[in-house]
């Protein structure tokens, strides 16, 4: 069922995407760095130190990072909710990152967003959105933007398989197909929205083949290979920039823990778990890399124990940070500063 | 009578529902294999079966919508819509067919349709998951609209809007579903329009609704050192409106605040002041006013989000002034 | 690009679709009546008896004329706003429809509805909606609410191609595939969504072709042909009530009208408007029957005098009826009779 | 002055920033080929082209959040929602996107998108088709709310709109489209938040928007010749509101009097009279009412829309009650 990147030994794979060694290996570094904070964040998650919603992206790692290396860098980023990930690949500082989910005002919203919205404008990275496609209205606005103003700065949509179901899924296919925008949608077909497997929702199993009913070029792709998703992106980006219209991206694979922190997991297998565990996009990286010559095991140690001071220091920066003040709270809710009254408070 | 949270009263409504009524079904996002998003679902999946409980698409507006066309074929559907933010992409259904169906088809047709969701903030879920729109539906004619502040309001009321023949909109707290409090294991069902004196006073009306009741109570409490006998009422329904309970309480004390989560502006406790003044006018001693969530987004962060929402301090604070005729 | 219903003769046509002589004669009548019925309520629009939005079905009427004649009696409809043709199709008393375009209390709702929300519950006729594709979820309901109670009624549902780029659209599509609704779902493609071109605004220009995404068998057929209509929606409605799951079936058709009586009619030329009513399905049918040696000239007069009778006593009985009553306002805002506050009156 | 319509005072705006502000485009269903289904844009595809003036599917989300993205990335998007009664297929584009990318993004985001919608009852459109729903959208912090109820408002309010960095729901009257008045050929620019004083009296205060000031003006005419001397406030949004406006007016004249299209309960009515009697509780003689409309889904039948809509002879008869004591 899954059409896979082309195949063949990690030289030629790597040639195809024409990336130097030194940035391929910085891809699984980059994939450790997002595996490490995320894990951190959860400890402390587990600390109380981040409350509310916390959606992990541990095991697709691979998406975004090859996905986000293979875009420019004012290219638009438009994610949801899980979308920590992205906003490590694109560049957003770990340690405002980190403070934002603690809720701190060094976080890169001043803690008002908190982990379902990230945002760095200055760095494209124009958010992550909590309603389910929501957002995708919103790639399709920037990159009609764009069009209209004639550069060649496209906008990436990345979304779950959960979303093709809602009606904006639809919408947004159409008029970015209808009006040739230059939108790349990029879905993580992760096999569940929350505890829900895609074949009990979805008339439409294999989520690639929706775009064909917009004409719209569409692939599908193996997310826990990060060199395939490197190459699928460049490769799509290249032709959604060329004026060509949208083009569709379904990336297979698998968050290895709950829909959030607040998941039972009543729904699915240990096995299953297990079975993709071993397909991991960093352990399957690190094995080629290693495979090929091109990194020993001491630079494994030295990435991780980077990845690890990374987040660590991420951790100590969030801590370490200050709350906004009370007095922030009706700051900017109009750009030209009107605001609304204050709750009463003694 | 059992002490028992909020979610498993509502558990005992649904599962009576199910097994009393063919005609009800259950459906929803993940409230079956994940158990639901509140748990309030959890295990009917396997206890009823797929007939009764389906999983649904994310697909807001069909999944509603189908409700609707379900309750118009004489069946009783109960639609969960996991929270209020995302019956925004359903408030075409609820508005244009289910609330209007009976009165445009000259009474032909009936929607008997139960819409379950979870409102308010306070959990640090940030400003698209934090809406409190429970004015929006309660200014809709043709709705009913449900808002209990306790496990006994939760399983009573849900029995009630499973009697209705109109479309109700019954509003969790997201914050109170772990909160305890006594439930009858028999069979009840409390009236809609009826508000509740939650505690008895004199000097003041503390008029809560859902969570901002447990509020007003804690506020009265602290009132009461203060000298001050406090009278709080629970609403449990918007619509209908216990219109004529809030005047007799207002027109013993003289005195009312509202409080509320949702945005001040345009919400619903400007109703409830309209109509206080307007049936009470000759018995208030100073304007009746309101304690509600901060005109803002919601913010995350936990110091920005306390800040936005109303706090016992501060209905404390309006009660003083106000019995002490200092007015804003 | 159009796929047509079966060709040749008429007496195969009429063979094939299993109807007597005396119910494809009926077919003829019945489009004869719901034309006459329309230019009727145009006449009474512009003598001011009839107010709002009137959306005219003239030049369609094979589409509901031959559709409906293949439904059971108590199979739901669920139409739109242009659904003056499935009301009469249906077997609903032109009388009380034309009451309720003049709002009167003898009309099918009391007034209430007007041209837009005819109801008859009674016929399972479960209303015209104002809302595009906001019905399509009712239709889904309704179709759920049998196959619930296991019974063999299905439910057709009417929509116009300018409802294909709703997000409900895809939605209810999704749905009635995963759930294997028995729903049929019939867009009449009359190639303007109000002003606006199908090609102009949708991805997918044959409308039909949609339904593939979601795994639905699906046709297209000539609507402007009221046989090859019936024969589809008979075979499909049989596919649809012996439990497959939902059909859907692209009628080609035209609206030789306005979009409404409002509609300035800046965006369609005079020529294409003319290569249509060539295609009138009324005269078609005439000429069919006529050269098939199946009713006269004089039939055809007589049957021209009856549905002349029926529109004029449809006004007549329509005008002399009441306007509803000021004190019945505020009645069935709710089924147990709770009634909120009415507007202050002198 | 040149006499014009509300229609045309529209159009002379909206040309006015295509011509003069490259970042403005139109787009929204039928605004091209057909027109505009209120001939707001009539003719506007052939004189500036596909580029500007874009007809978009049926699709009210994507082409709201598709104006929300545009805003984003710098340009000025003039969305048309047709009516407002289709806005609610995007409301939650309007709630969730536009109105919070600012607060959310901590000001990194602007949003200054112009959505334009046509409200009000009274053309016999049925209940689906008539929504007055301004109160649901001045609920929203962060969105501006207007609603011109003259040609002098509409072009003033519209050219202030595109000086926004917020997004606006500019809501018109479909029953004004043809009325007319005096309005400047020049550029001029109305402010947000700014009521006009429509006619200055001294007994009670009439406050309308939209539709409902020129039935409030109406009813002060037939007030005069009864010896009461009405003053009528137009308040051009709702959005910020003029509060000190309000309460300067109530202050002078003791008495007041809300007029609106929508059903009373819960309706923005609501919110007017609790700002009154809590910044001007002392100088009120009589509670503050409302003649709003009824608590149905709007009837098609003349004779029932007008039964559910406020009438002059209704805000008469309420004025002489108020001004001659007699309370309801
Ligand atoms: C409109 C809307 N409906 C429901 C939800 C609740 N919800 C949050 S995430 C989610 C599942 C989404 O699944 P998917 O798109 O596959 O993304 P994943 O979580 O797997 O990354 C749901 C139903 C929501 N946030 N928004
Ligand atoms: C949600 C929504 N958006 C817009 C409209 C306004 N509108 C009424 S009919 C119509 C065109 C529909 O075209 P189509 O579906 O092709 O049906 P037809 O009128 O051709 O029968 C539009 C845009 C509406 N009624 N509902
Ligand atoms: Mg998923
Ligand atoms: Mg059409």
């Amino acid at each position: 069922m899954m059409r896979q990147g082309k195949s063949g030994t990690l030289t030629q794979r790597h040639d195809g995407t024409g990336l130097s060694d030194e940035q391929v290996i910085g891809l699984l570094h980059k994939m450790m760095e997002i595996r490490r904070f995320e894990e951190k964040a959860a400890e402390m998650y587990a600390r109380g130190k981040i409350h509310g919603f916390l959606h992990l992206y541990i095991g697709q790692e691979g998406v975004a990072t090859g996905a986000i290396s293979a875009l420019r860098p004012d290219d638009y980023i438009v994610s949801h909710y899980r979308e920590h990930g992205h906003a490590l690949a694109r560049g957003l500082d770990p340690k405002r990152i980190m403070a934002e989910l603690f809720g701190k005002e060094t976080g890169v919203t001043g803690g008002r967003g908190g982990s379902m919205h990230l945002f760095d404008v200055s760095k494209s990275f124009m958010g992550g959105y909590a309603i389910v496609a929501g957002h995708m209205p919103l790639a399709c606005g920037l990159a009609l933007a764009e069009q209209y103003k004639g550069t060649e700065r496209i906008a990436a949509n990345f979304l779950g398989d959960g979303a093709v179901n809602e009606g904006e899924f639809h919408e947004a296919l159409n008029l970015a197909s209808v009006w040739k925008l230059p939108v790349l949608f990029v879905v993580e077909n992760n096999f569940y929205g929350m505890g829900t497997a895609v074949q009990r929702v979805s008339a439409t199993v294999e989520v690639y083949k929706r775009a064909a009913a917009y004409g719209i070029h569409s692939e599908q792709v193996d997310g826990m290979d990060v060199l395939a998703t490197h190459e699928a992106v460049a490769r799509l980006a290249q032709r959604v920039r060329s004026g060509d219209g949208p083009a569709f991206l379904e990336a297979i694979c698998y968050r290895f823990r709950g829909h959030s922190m607040a998941d039972p997991e009543f729904y699915r297998k240990k096995e299953e778990i297990e079975r993709w565990r071993a397909l991991d996009p960093i352990e399957q990286m690190k094995r080629r890399l290693l495979a090929d010559g091109l990194i020993s095991g001491d630079d494994v140690a030295r990435m991780q124990a980077e990845v690890d001071r990374t987040a660590t220091e991420a951790a100590e920066f969030a801590e370490q940070s200050a709350f906004p003040s009370r007095e922030s709270l009706m700051r900017d809710v109009y750009a030209d500063g009107a605001r609304g009254e204050e709750a009463p408070h003694a | 009578m059992p002490d028992i949270t909020y979610r498993e009263a509502l558990r005992q409504a649904l599962r009576y529902q199910l097994e009393h009524d063919e005609r009800v079904f259950l459906m929803g996002e993940d409230i079956g294999a994940y158990g639901g998003s509140y748990a309030v679902t959890k295990g009917f999946l396997e206890e009823f079966g797929e007939r009764r409980v389906k999983d649904t698409p994310i697909s807001e507006s069909v999944v509603v919508g189908a409700g609707i066309g379900a309750a118009m074929a004489g069946l009783k559907p109960m639609v969960e819509l996991m929270t209020i933010n995302f019956s925004l992409l359903a408030i075409d259904q609820i508005v244009n067919n289910a609330s209007k169906l009976h009165y445009m088809s000259n009474g032909q047709i009936r929607v008997p349709l139960v819409m379950r969701m979870a409102g308010g903030a306070g959990s640090q879920l940030g400003a698209q998951h934090s809406h409190s729109l429970e004015s929006w539906y309660a200014h809709v004619p043709g709705l009913k609209v449900v808002v209990p502040a306790t496990p006994y309001d939760a399983k009573g009321l849900l029995m009630t809007a499973f009697e209705e023949e109109n479309p109700v909109v019954f509003i969790e707290h997201t914050a109170l579903y772990a909160s305890k409090g006594e439930v009858p294991e028999d069979v009840y069902r409390l009236p809609f329009g009826a508000a509740e004196v939650f505690r008895a006073g004199t000097d003041v009306t503390l008029i809560g609704y859902s969570g901002s009741v447990h509020q007003a109570f804690r506020a009265a409490q602290q009132l009461e050192e203060e000298g001050i006998d406090a009278e709080v009422l629970n609403l449990r329904t918007l619509r209908p409106l216990d219109v004529e309970g809030i005047v007799a309480s207002v027109r013993k004390t003289s005195r009312a605040i509202v409080i509320e989560d949702d945005w001040k502006f345009g919400g619903f406790g400007g109703e409830i002041v309209a109509l206080i003044q307007e049936h009470a006018f000759d018995y208030l001693d100073a304007p009746v006013l309101r304690c509600s969530g901060s005109d803002v987004p919601m913010p995350y962060s936990m110091a920005l989000e306390q800040a936005a929402l109303p706090q016992e301090a501060g209905i404390v604070e309006l009660a003083l002034n106000l019995c002490e005729g200092v007015t804003p």
